[in-house]
């Protein structure tokens, strides 16, 4: 199991791949990636994810423990990148490996919905209206919530 | 010890850290916010909903009523919004 | 929306980067790689997957349709190998793009689910006991079942 | 019209393919079945549990009772495993 948290770019394909050469026996592995969004209706030009690194490396590590334990996995990794992106940019990767694709689909959802709520990062989009805060979403405390 | 803020309390407060000697009576994490916003009217404002209030002891997330006795760095933060 | 039966190997991460590269608005992108799996309790030295490529297509793009139609996805593609391969090949790779990471997570297993009951794909495997055909599994009818 | 074959079907018949030219009275899938059956041990014996049988006409899944009046090719498979 690997946490990152870094301050810079990574290249999600080619994570995939390092990934991939961990167990050749896996069967079934998923990527998840979270890129910078922009939309008509919400429109961005920038965002700046801040992080507190010491508490990140603690959280992230304590959800992949817990995503390990609760789900048939080999193998899984998080990277989660802070500082200032622009639309496309990959934030986060949430790679996980298990015989079963069920497992490797539940643990990858379940290892985004804790990192959602539960990762000291918090996000500051600026558009043509300005600059401003991301609120935290009911939505993500309910997706966590059905994991209880 | 040192007190770390993040987002818009960093943002509303105008500081990412301070360094404090907190008195003996202050014992928990609220304890430390109430007497922070006794000193400061900043805080004060910025710490009205407590609700919106997250705090990590020693890189450790903890309640409001968890004590600090051996704190040597304490965060303040607003819900995280990660992912 | 893109459908590729092909005879040949490919790039798992170098295709996830491709199409990261198809909307950059996106958001939310699901990766699920299914590899040749060997295991101790069941290992193999070589997979054969036999398959009809006319109808393979026709299939494939189908469940493609119905899988767009169904969840909130900005674009998906499927990629489905046959020919002799051996453990860690990658065989089959389903990617989803959401705006919202459920979409993109609920799309990319209702294609896998779809894929592994009704794409005209055959394995013949090949241990240190002897060559046999998979079974298909009761498991994948349940799992398609749900979408129902 | 053309008939392929797939799978351990196409290893126990030891062919991937072969013409035929049916009367006019196989109306289905399920009747072409039954008259490749009557004229070919090889059939009667691999077609013995139809259940385990799917058919394609024209590179389109089809149930045993489909009409077969338009087909120019025909497949028959056991149940898929792919993905």
């Amino acid at each position: 199991m690997t946490v990152r948290v870094i301050a810079h770019g990574f290249d999600p394909g080619g994570q995939t791949n390092l990934f991939l050469k961990e167990h050749n026996s896996a069967g079934a592995v998923v990527t998840f990636t979270g890129l910078v969004r922009s939309s008509p209706s919400d429109p961005i030009t920038s965002l700046m994810l801040e992080c507190y690194p010491d508490l990140a490396i603690n959280q992230v590590e304590t959800i992949l423990a817990q995503g390990l334990t609760r789900f048939e996995l080999l193998a899984a990794t998080i990277i989660h990148r802070y500082g200032t992106m622009v639309p496309g940019d990959p934030i986060v990767q949430v790679m996980t490996m298990s015989p079963h694709r069920e497992a490797a689909f539940e643990g990858a959802q379940f290892l985004m919905d804790y990192l959602k709520t539960d990762a000291p990062f918090w996000k500051k989009e600026t558009g043509p209206t300005g600059t401003k805060w991301v609120d935290a979403k009911s939505a993500d405390d309910r997706a966590k919530a059905r994991w209880k | 010890m040192n007190i770390l803020y993040f987002a818009w309390l960093r943002e509303r407060l105008d500081r990412s850290q301070q360094q404090v000697e907190p008195p003996e009576h202050v014992k928990t994490v609220a304890d430390l916010i109430d007497w922070l916003a006794q000193n400061d009217e900043a805080i004060a404002l910025a710490f009205e909903n407590r609700k919106l209030i997250r705090a990590a002891v020693n890189a450790q997330i903890v309640d409001h009523d968890a004590p600090i006795a051996d704190a040597h760095t304490i965060a303040f933060f607003p819900p995280m919004t990660g992912g």
